[in-house]
């Protein structure tokens, strides 16, 4: 019997097949109806983290794959995957709303959304390797001709280069995945477990830990893991994994190379990411939204899940290059954004400098800034999403995106205005907006873990500056000032339909910038785990 | 030279791996297709004189399997050259020349 | 009703309002609804200081954990201490003022109807400023702070450039040098201001997470942020901190050097002072309140709250940055024309006093002397800037102090008003500045005479801006109110604003005089043995100031005579250079605008993606791209050398059989040798 | 069920394949029959038999034949194969004196394939790949082929004939150093004291082999072939040959090596070395095509490399399953490949991006499965291709002391990823390209899909679809019996 | 001695042949020399004791491939040669490959001829028995039935083959479109 995680996947896919199907008007109702569903069952899942804070993980679901390979379908959330399940159903909800009038081939369009919505809750929900290596590259698919058949003049240019990219820099996951599973004994692995894991995670009733019968004296319980993929089971190998020899170095080197890789152009870090401005800008309003709210996301969220837990002495050893990493991203992508014109690949540019911030989090290895990074990659997707469907707006107006092709548009379109400049204010981080929690968060967490963060943290408030200047600078340039077009002066405001579309991200981002106590409690306990697994690695 | 006459395999061999080299020689230097399947017919001719040759000192007593192999390779080789002649009839019917270099619009 | 929840009401209150405001169309309704709320804020600001400062105590209000990170908490919660609740007390009661003022001021202005909500969004996020209870709630609403001087800039968001903006053209002040004017405009204004201020807080930030680190690595747990617990962290052991070899001392230096760089954007400090007189693009009426009591004062309230923090290299540092900028703003007001941005200058110049005062330390009373002339300066300022708004309504928006004069006649009341404003910034004895600009001067020499303390650079340099104090605002009075009228038709129209407006400003006269502040010795002032020299020295100073004003101002007129013309002879270059902003906002705007900011974003823009024709020419199938230097430039060159890899496959494949079995036949024979010897 | 002596000889499949051969040619004499387009037809009966015999009665020849389980899988998909080749045989617009050729050859083209597959002898292994070859060059330029399909048929058989003698020519050599054809004896020669005569002649043997599954250096002709030939003649000349060929390369390498022991070093560092440059070479060669039919070919060589490189890790149960997986995937996504292009093509170079745009306006169902099995050949997850990548990756990654293994399975890592970039050239041109022009008139509405095609079409798309998550196929194609 | 010679003269006929139908320009000079090469061939079977391959020889190969070869070069455009060579570097490669190949055919025929003597073991060869046919028909209708059966097979899918290929085209709009 399928649960409600393996409704996330399934219920998509189908509606999917519905589109297509079945009369062409009914297709955007379906895609609302599957984000806004998997949107529920984020929502659940964070009310429930928030309320009951636990680095466990909860709705888990298994189903049988193969018992040879010791792969199964099994599904469960935790925190950080719950914020980002959320974040899936957000996005997706908001742009078929925003593409509701979509009037070329409609029921393909909501199809390959509901299919990519389908692959991306796949991945946050995958608790097995193979599953999630499958659900990550699956993303590709309906990505593909969402930008290279609904995309702008050289979309097919985008397309290519998106496609070819990200998947080139993924492919030696799959290298990693045989390694890893390849590694492991036949006959399984007895391994201790770290008492910080047995505290999170241990079942008292069953005394089992992710099912695997608890052995030897409860001081220091052992655990007889089988050859598989899961995840869970696999992390608990890390020293294992650390421990074979490959090429000169060690496996779990190699394995966070290429988890690295894969991540970091799906993040995407400075300097792998010179594919994001060309998918941003060619790509239509509704899919930049999806590709800045949550394609992006995989990469933090591929990191959480498989770099940092999978290969913890790796990640300890490498985490000053990537903070340096993260911060050069912060800084790059900050000035890169200052020197563009075309406001989408502004917005794509500001997108480069935010992630950074969530490198930089994640890379410290302390919790705080785990959560943070999680906190923080949640917030711009609803940020980067409203700026992006704030220029969708323009571009529906005025058919270009040129930031010097506007001026003074605030009299005509006043709610539009308005929303630029809290897109704009949040993107540059102000408080009592959502963004600002998670990179303060960064921030200090950063200056407070062991050197050299501290001097990143402090090259990274620069970013404050930078962002402000070239947001609000955006700000400027289209809605303040004279109308420097007069035929502009005719532009309508956001009609209902972005209204509908643009209001709710505007509230959430007031709401959670208020308010982010339950996204960061919904995060920590998880991340605290993860940071204590680090930390004992690096020490 | 008792080991290259005609009670000896290594002058049959060394025959056959002449008449191989010719073959290849030909095959790859001939513009025209028919040239190449000569270079073919050289090679196949090649096989069928070594199978001869192996089963006539096979063993201490000769053994018909090469023989009947040289006999195989003779048929397919007929078999094959009636297609390819086919084939290069419908060439030549189509371009009115059999020309490997004039036929080559297939291409990278 | 206790401090504590007062404290939390004082917050609601104008946040209420503001939502309350954006939400009303009527400009009349909105500013009743703000002023109302501001007025009952004032009403229980008003006790609550008392109280307050009566018992000396600090109070703490509710306090809730905003995010718990395990480590350390981060939370919002409100204190009390004297100095906060005179604050909390002064902006609730100048925002009541302002905004009745505003009442009449706009009342012809089509976008009146934003201006209670943005001004209620502001006075809420100064009155956080000032009542927070940690540091970084204090952050927060400073940074809030900074968004509603952001929106009050730009309230004529769609004013073009004063390049190309007649009107401006027609009513700035002459000689207005130094001043980018294909710049300035609202939207540029506000832009600036924020960015400006975000410079700071990049340091405040740093500040911050130095504080953090110090904290952490010493073993602190819980909510480390707290003023209560910053305040024992100079005493605590802080032998376990360090960071990049820095001791957990230097540490907390350059935690107060991070702070005070916030302070320092915050408070138009040297050398982020460029935006506060941009920011004239906005409302007077906004200006008079963000010179006094909500922006400028932040930065000055900060130091002050984060004294204890401050080790003696750092407030030398602020004391000299004090001092230096006072001066410097001091000689920039003498020189200007434009009748507002010599009380914008003159703001940068006494904010320069009052950390001059800071820097000399709590030990020398330069705290206390610091505050008092916040709260001093706060009145007289905005009164001036309301004065100034009144003028400038009544002079159909003409703001040349060279076509200016003689308005004492048509405003008799306002002229008063702003002799009494004018007379208590600049010191003169009986008026609230001889209160605490004494106090600052004597906080500055006694902190000069202690060793290893800043020296008496500060001093010296704040008693050179106190002489300049008392020329340029004297000077301001004398070309507008008084003389004869140079330009008829600039200053027909002036008249005293309505009664009810005036009934309002004449609250903040009272201010003006000495007696309120020294009522009781309410106000702790040092009363040290250098107080004295310092009141001497400052009598002294304003008189010579008042003298060469009165004598330039007497001579302007005849500026055919040999004195006056030799004066300006020998004077030129200085003058020029007082008029040019020293330079510095060239400079800046060469450094940072072109150069750090556009000239480098284009060169990194061009590293990333290439240049337009590249861009333009990407979807182009099968024609040469142009491949330049940079990333994505890189990336194409990678996929073209593997095309290229391909290109020399497919050469092979050039539909010659013969190659094909040239290659294979080859590659097999060589494969039989090399196995053979294998 | 015994069959009388002589022709016990045969395999019981490949006799039925024979049988029906006959009744096709038999049938192609009788016009009434050949007006109704009985031939597939009579073909499938014949393939429906076939798989009968073989799920009953592999049966062994005398001694020239194997039962072992990669015989079964590679016979079992290529009477699939068949099956869907003549399905879509039966869908083709073609006159109908062209259709009886057509399942002739396709008959043909498997009955030479299973001999192949079953083969434990050079001589029926030879012969087998003669009859592939000779049925192929059939294939290609029989009937209604222009002057392109026939300059591919001469390109092929001029290819194919010196690739046949040239295996001929190490045939004799193994004769003469074995005094057998025989795998048993071949094998037996090399591990005696003959070894040095017998790798090199094995080699030229094997130059065979190499030559249907078009292994660089063998692999020339095949671009110009699949350019040049019906896009129907490529689906079977570029699936079926592959299979048998596998499936020959398999076993020969079972007799050559003791089972149940990995390859020799220097055996395993040899066909790593082929199918490394095989997939190198046809990954960065495929980039630069302009013709989506050529691209498949290199996608062809491509992947006959990792076949190669799966029984090069490990002859044993595992390798088999992996390479009847992966030969499932490939034949399953190439077959329906090149029958979406047959349907999306127009005109004599219809095969080339440029003529290929638009496609997806005219035709978009059949355009999106077209990109579905070239997805699949790319590897993308979760598509059928992906996991058959995996399984032939999980091999190679198994040995972590094999250098020269786990450097081909980096190459081929690698080398999926430049794939998928040539194989996005068709889907670009497919979908992307002349999206958003007119569309002529006359073309508006094409004819629709016949149904058999479109069945071939589903079942190749459900198995593309199904086998992606199909793990547990490994552990089934493993406990395959002899 | 006549033996020896008369085999000298037969490989001779054979090789000296293949070379000259390798080289010569003229189509049908080489055709005929391939014949020529042929017999040489079928001379070498005899000196190997195996008359009815001789005899097959003779009549399969010459009989009927090179007539068919001779019929063909009837297509060719211009048997007489001029530009019949390949380009030049072509020709080089071939010529190349060509002696490569036989470098390796010899090394080869080196191991096979030490493998041959390792199986016999020193026994001496045996002159071949007389009706060595028998020992082909009990091959063909035995153990090797199968091949035999698939030859059949293989001859007669290339004559359908042959014929289907060579048949004439029934679609004007095609032959039109290709003209």
């Amino acid at each position: 019997m399928i649960g409600p995680l393996g409704g996330c996947i399934v219920g998509p896919l189908l509606l999917a097949a519905a589109c297509l199907l079945l009369p062409s008007r009914l297709a955007r109702w379906f895609a609302l109806a599957g984000g806004l569903g998997v949107l529920g069952c984020g929502a659940l899942l964070v009310a429930d983290f928030a309320a009951r804070p636990g680095a466990d993980f909860r709705w888990l679901e298994q189903h049988d794959w193969s018992r040879a390979f010791g792969a199964a379908f099994t599904f469960g959330v935790d925190g950080p995957a719950a914020l980002m399940l959320l974040l899936a159903g957000l996005t997706t909800a908001i742009a078929t709303v925003a593409a509701w009038q979509q009037s070329d081939r409609p029921r393909l369009y909501h199809a390959l959304v509901l299919v990519l919505l389908a692959a991306l809750a796949a991945v946050f929900t995958a608790l097995d390797l193979l599953l999630f290596y499958v659900a990550w590259e699956a993303v590709l698919l309906p990505m593909l001709p969402l930008i290279g058949l609904f995309g702008g003049e050289q979309r097919r240019y985008a397309a290519t280069k998106f496609f070819v990219y990200t998947l080139a820099a993924s492919v030696m996951l799959l290298a990693v995945l045989l390694l890893l599973w390849n590694s492991q004994p036949a006959d399984g692995r007895s391994v201790a477990v770290p008492s910080v894991v047995a505290a999170a995670h241990v079942d008292p009733v069953h005394g089992t830990l992710h099912g695997l019968v608890l052995q030897g004296p409860a001081a220091a319980p052992r655990v007889h893991v089988p050859r598989g993929f899961d995840l869970r089971h696999l992390a608990l190998q890390a020293d294992a994994f650390a421990a074979v020899p490959l090429f000169g170095t060690t496996l779990a080197v190699l394995g966070l190379l290429a988890v690295l890789l894969a991540c970091l152009v799906k993040l995407p870090a400075v300097p792998l990411h010179t594919w994001l401005p060309h998918a941003h800008v060619q790509a239509p309003t509704a899919v930049s939204v999806l590709l800045a709210g949550v394609l992006l996301k995989l990469g933090v969220f591929g990191l959480w899940r498989i770099g940092l837990p999978l290969f913890p002495s790796a990640a300890a050893a490498a985490a000053p290059a990537l903070g340096a990493l993260g911060l050069a991203g912060i800084l790059w992508g900050a000035w890169a954004a200052l020197g563009q014109s075309d406001l989408k690949r502004l917005v794509a540019y500001a997108s480069v400098s935010h992630l950074g911030f969530c490198l930089l989090g994640l890379a410290s290895g302390t919790a705080a800034g785990i959560a943070g990074a999680l906190v923080f990659s949640f917030a711009h997707g609803l940020s980067s999403a409203l700026l992006f469907l704030l220029v969708g707006v323009l571009y529906d107006r005025a058919h270009h995106r040129r930031a010097d092709g506007f001026g003074g548009l605030a009299r005509p379109m006043p709610v539009f205005a308005w929303l630029l400049l809290l897109g704009a204010l949040a993107g540059a981080s102000l408080p009592a907006l959502a963004v600002f929690p998670g990179e303060f968060l960064v921030l200090t967490a950063s200056f407070t873990a062991a050197a050299p963060f501290p001097a990143f943290a402090a090259a990274a408030t620069l970013s404050g500056i930078l962002s402000a200047a070239y947001l609000l600078w955006t700000v400027k340039r289209v809605a303040y000032g004279p109308l420097r077009h007069g035929e502009q002066a005719a532009f309508g405001d956001c009609d209902g339909r972005e209204r509908a579309a643009l209001l709710p991200v505007a509230v959430l981002l007031v709401v959670f910038g208020l308010w982010p106590k339950p996204l960061v409690d919904a995060v920590r306990p998880a991340c605290e785990l993860l940071a204590a697994l680090l930390q004992g690695r690096s020490a | 030279m008792p080991e290259f006459g005609p009670d000896a395999p290594t002058g049959y061999l060394l025959v056959a791996a002449l008449l191989f080299a010719t073959g290849v020689f030909a095959a790859i230097s001939r513009r025209n297709a028919i040239g190449v399947l000569i270079g073919i017919e050289l090679m196949l001719n090649a096989a069928a004189l070594q199978f001869a040759a192996y089963g006539r000192f096979a063993k201490s007593a000769a053994d018909p399997q090469g023989q009947t192999a040289a006999v195989f390779v003779i048929v397919v080789a007929a078999a094959e050259a009636a297609v390819a002649l086919a084939l290069l009839f419908a060439v030549y019917r189509r371009t009115r020349d059999i020309d490997l270099e004039q036929n080559r619009e297939l291409r990278s | 009703m206790s401090a504590g929840t007062t404290s939390v009401l004082l917050l609601a209150l104008p946040a209420a309002a503001a939502v309350l405001c954006a939400c009303l169309r009527s400009a009349r309704a909105a500013h009743a609804v703000a002023a109302a709320a501001m007025l009952v804020a004032t009403l229980l600001a008003v006790p609550m200081a008392v109280e307050v400062v009566g018992s000396g105590a600090v109070v703490v209000g509710p306090h809730a954990t905003w995010l718990d990170l395990g480590r350390f908490t981060l939370g919002v919660g409100t204190m009390v201490d004297p100095t906060g609740a005179v604050l909390a007390a002064i902006v609730a009661l100048l925002a009541t003022v302002v905004l009745v003022f505003n009442a009449w001021y706009m009342h012809d202005e089509p976008l009146a109807a934003r201006f209670p909500w943005q001004f209620c969004l502001f006075a809420a996020a100064m009155q956080g400023v000032v009542l927070a209870d940690n540091l970084f709630l204090l952050f927060c609403c400073w940074e809030l702070v900074g968004l509603g001087s952001y929106l009050l800039i730009g309230f004529w968001f769609d004013r073009p450039a004063a390049a190309d903006d007649a009107g401006y053209q027609a009513r700035k002040g002459s000689g207005a040098r130094g001043v980018l004017e294909h710049r300035l405009s609202p939207s540029h204004a506000q832009w600036k201001a924020f960015v400006m201020n975000r410079v700071g807080d990049a340091g405040f930030l740093v500040g911050i997470g130095a504080l953090l680190a110090v904290s952490l690595q010493t073993g602190a747990e819980g909510d480390v942020l707290s003023f209560a617990r910053l305040a024992a962290l100079p005493t605590a052991d802080l032998s376990a901190a360090s960071l990049f070899g820095l001791s957990g001392e230097s540490l907390l230096v350059l935690a107060a050097l991070g702070l005070f760089c916030g302070a320092v954007g915050k408070s138009a400090q040297f050398p982020l002072l460029g935006w506060l007189p941009d920011a004239m693009q906005g409302p007077t009426t906004a200006s008079s309140i963000l010179h006094a009591a909500t922006m400028v004062a932040a930065g000055v309230f900060l130091v002050a709250r984060c004294l204890p923090l401050f080790p003696p290299d750092a407030l030398a540092v602020v004391g000299w940055l004090g001092a230096f900028t006072c001066l410097f703003a001091a000689s920039i007001a003498c020189v200007q024309w434009d009748l507002k941005a010599v009380l914008a200058w003159s703001t940068v110049s006494q904010l320069g006093l009052m950390f001059a005062g800071l820097g000399a330390g709590a030990a020398a009373g330069g705290g206390e002397a610091a505050v008092a002339h916040l709260f001093t300066h706060a009145f007289a300022k905005c009164l001036l800037f309301l004065c100034a708004g009144a003028v400038i309504h009544g002079c159909h928006g003409h703001q040349d102090l060279a076509r200016l004069g003689g308005l004492w006649r048509r405003m008799p009341v306002t002229a008063a008003f702003a002799l009494a404003a004018v007379l208590a910034l600049g010191g003169a004895p009986w008026f609230a500045g001889f209160v605490s600009k004494d106090a600052i001067l004597a906080a500055a020499l006694a902190a000069a005479k202690v060793p290893g303390g800043p020296g008496f650079g500060p001093f010296l340099l704040a008693c050179a801006g106190s002489l300049l104090t008392a020329v340029y605002l004297l000077r301001w009075w004398l070309r507008i109110f008084a003389g004869r009228e140079r330009q008829l038709e600039v200053t027909q129209a002036a008249h005293d604003p309505p009664r009810a407006v005036l009934a309002v400003l004449v609250l903040l006269v009272p201010a003006t005089m000495a007696a309120p502040w020294t009522f009781g010795d309410w106000l702790p002032l040092p009363h040290g043995p250098e107080h004295a020299t310092a009141t001497t020295v400052a009598l002294v100073l304003l008189a010579l100031g008042s003298a060469i004003a009165l004598v330039v101002w007497l001579l302007a007129p005849r500026a055919g005579r040999d004195l006056a013309a030799q004066l300006a002879r020998v004077l030129r270059p200085l003058h020029t250079a007082c008029a040019e902003l020293w330079g510095v906002e060239r400079a800046f705007d060469l450094l940072f605008t072109r150069g750090l900011g556009r000239g480098l974003a284009a060169v990194v823009a061009r590293l990333d993606l290439g240049g337009e024709r590249r861009l333009a020419a990407l979807e182009l199938d099968g024609a040469p791209r142009p491949l330049p230097a940079s990333l994505d430039g890189v990336v194409d060159g990678l996929a073209r050398g593997c095309a290229d890899v391909g290109r020399a496959g497919a050469l092979l494949h050039g539909g010659r059989v013969g190659v094909y079995l040239a290659i294979a036949l080859g590659a097999l024979a060589l494969a039989v040798l090399v196995g053979w010897s294998a | 069920m015994t069959l009388p002596a002589p022709l016990a000889a045969l395999p019981a499949p490949e006799l039925a394949l024979c049988v029906g051969l006959g009744a096709i040619l038999l049938a192609d004499l009788v016009p009434a029959l050949v007006a109704r387009r009985v031939a597939p037809w009579l073909g499938l009966a014949a393939c429906a038999a076939a798989g009968v015999c073989l799920a009953v009665a592999p049966g062994d020849g005398a001694g020239m034949f194997a039962v072992d389980a990669i015989g079964r899988l590679a016979r079992g998909l290529i009477l699939a194969l068949l099956a869907l080749q003549l399905l879509a045989a039966a869908g083709d617009r073609r006159p109908a004196r062209d259709v009886g050729v057509l399942a002739a050859a396709l008959v043909a083209l498997a009955l030479g394939a299973g001999v192949t597959a079953a083969a434990s002898h050079a001589l029926p292994l030879w012969l087998g790949l003669e009859l592939v070859a000779l049925s192929s060059y059939a294939l290609v330029a029989c009937g209604g082929g222009d002057r392109r399909a026939a300059e591919a048929g001469m390109k092929f058989v001029l290819f194919g004939g010196v690739a046949s003698a040239a295996m001929l020519f190490g045939l004799g050599h193994l004769y003469g150093a074995t005094g057998s054809l025989d795998f048993a004896s071949i094998g037996s020669g090399l591990a005696a004291a003959s070894a040095a005569a017998v790798a090199p002649a094995l080699l030229l043997a094997a130059a065979g082999i190499a030559y249907k599954l078009a292994l660089v250096p063998l692999h020339g002709y095949a671009p110009d072939v699949y350019q040049g030939a019906p896009p129907l003649a490529v689906a079977a000349v570029s699936t079926l040959p592959k299979v048998a060929a596998a499936a020959a390369l398999v076993r020969a390498l079972q007799f050559v090596v003791p089972p149940a022991v990995a390859a020799p070093a220097a055996l395993a560092a040899g066909l790593a070395l082929v199918a490394a440059t095989s997939l190198l070479f046809a990954s960065f060669t495929a980039l630069v095509q302009r013709c989506a039919r050529r691209i498949l070919a290199f996608s062809g060589i491509g992947h006959g490399a990792a076949v190669v490189l799966a029984a090069a890790c490990a002859p044993q149960r595992a390798a088999v399953a992996a390479i009847a997986f992966y030969l499932l995937a490939y034949t399953a996504a190439n077959t329906g490949a090149l029958v979406c292009l047959a349907l999306l093509e127009r005109g004599p170079r219809g095969s080339d991006l440029a003529a290929l745009a638009g496609s997806g306006r005219r035709r978009p169902w059949v355009a999106a499965l077209l990109c579905l099995f070239v997805a699949s050949l790319a590897g993308v997850p979760p598509l059928a291709g992906f996991l058959g990548k995996w399984g032939v990756l999980r091999l190679a990654f198994a040995d972590l002391g094999a250098p020269a293994l786990l450097a081909a399975a980096f190459a081929f890592v690698a080398a999926t990823a430049i794939a998928a970039w040539s194989y996005l050239l068709i889907v670009r041109a497919v979908l992307f390209a002349g999206d958003s022009g007119p569309t002529d008139p006359r073309e508006a509405a094409p004819l629709p899909v016949p149904l058999p095609t479109a069945v071939v079409l589903l079942l190749c798309a459900a198995a593309t679809c199904g086998l992606g998550l199909w793990l547990d196929g490994f552990t089934a194609f493993a406990a395959v019996g002899p | 001695m006549i033996a020896l010679v008369s085999f000298a003269a037969s490989a001779a006929l054979a090789v000296v042949g293949a070379l000259l139908a390798a080289s010569v320009r003229n189509l049908l000079h080489a055709a005929l020399l391939l014949g020529v090469s042929l017999f040489g061939t079928a001379g070498l079977y005899l000196f190997l004791g195996q008359p009815w391959l001789a005899c097959v020889q003779v009549v399969v190969y010459i009989g009927g491939i090179l007539v068919l070869i001779l019929f063909a070069t009837l297509f060719s455009s211009d048997i007489t040669g001029s530009g019949q060579r390949a380009p030049r570097a072509l020709w080089f490669a071939a010529l190349g490959t060509a002696l490569t190949t036989a470098l390796a055919a010899w090394r080869l025929v080196r191991g096979g001829v030490e493998a041959l003597a390792a199986r016999r073991g020193g026994e001496p060869v045996v002159p071949p028995a007389v009706g060595s046919t028998d020992a082909i028909g009990d091959l063909l209708l035995g153990a090797w039935f199968a091949p035999f059966f698939l030859a059949g097979v293989l001859l007669t899918v290339a004559l359908v083959a042959a014929v289907a290929i060579v048949q004439r085209h029934r679609r004007p709009e095609v032959e039109a479109e290709h003209a």
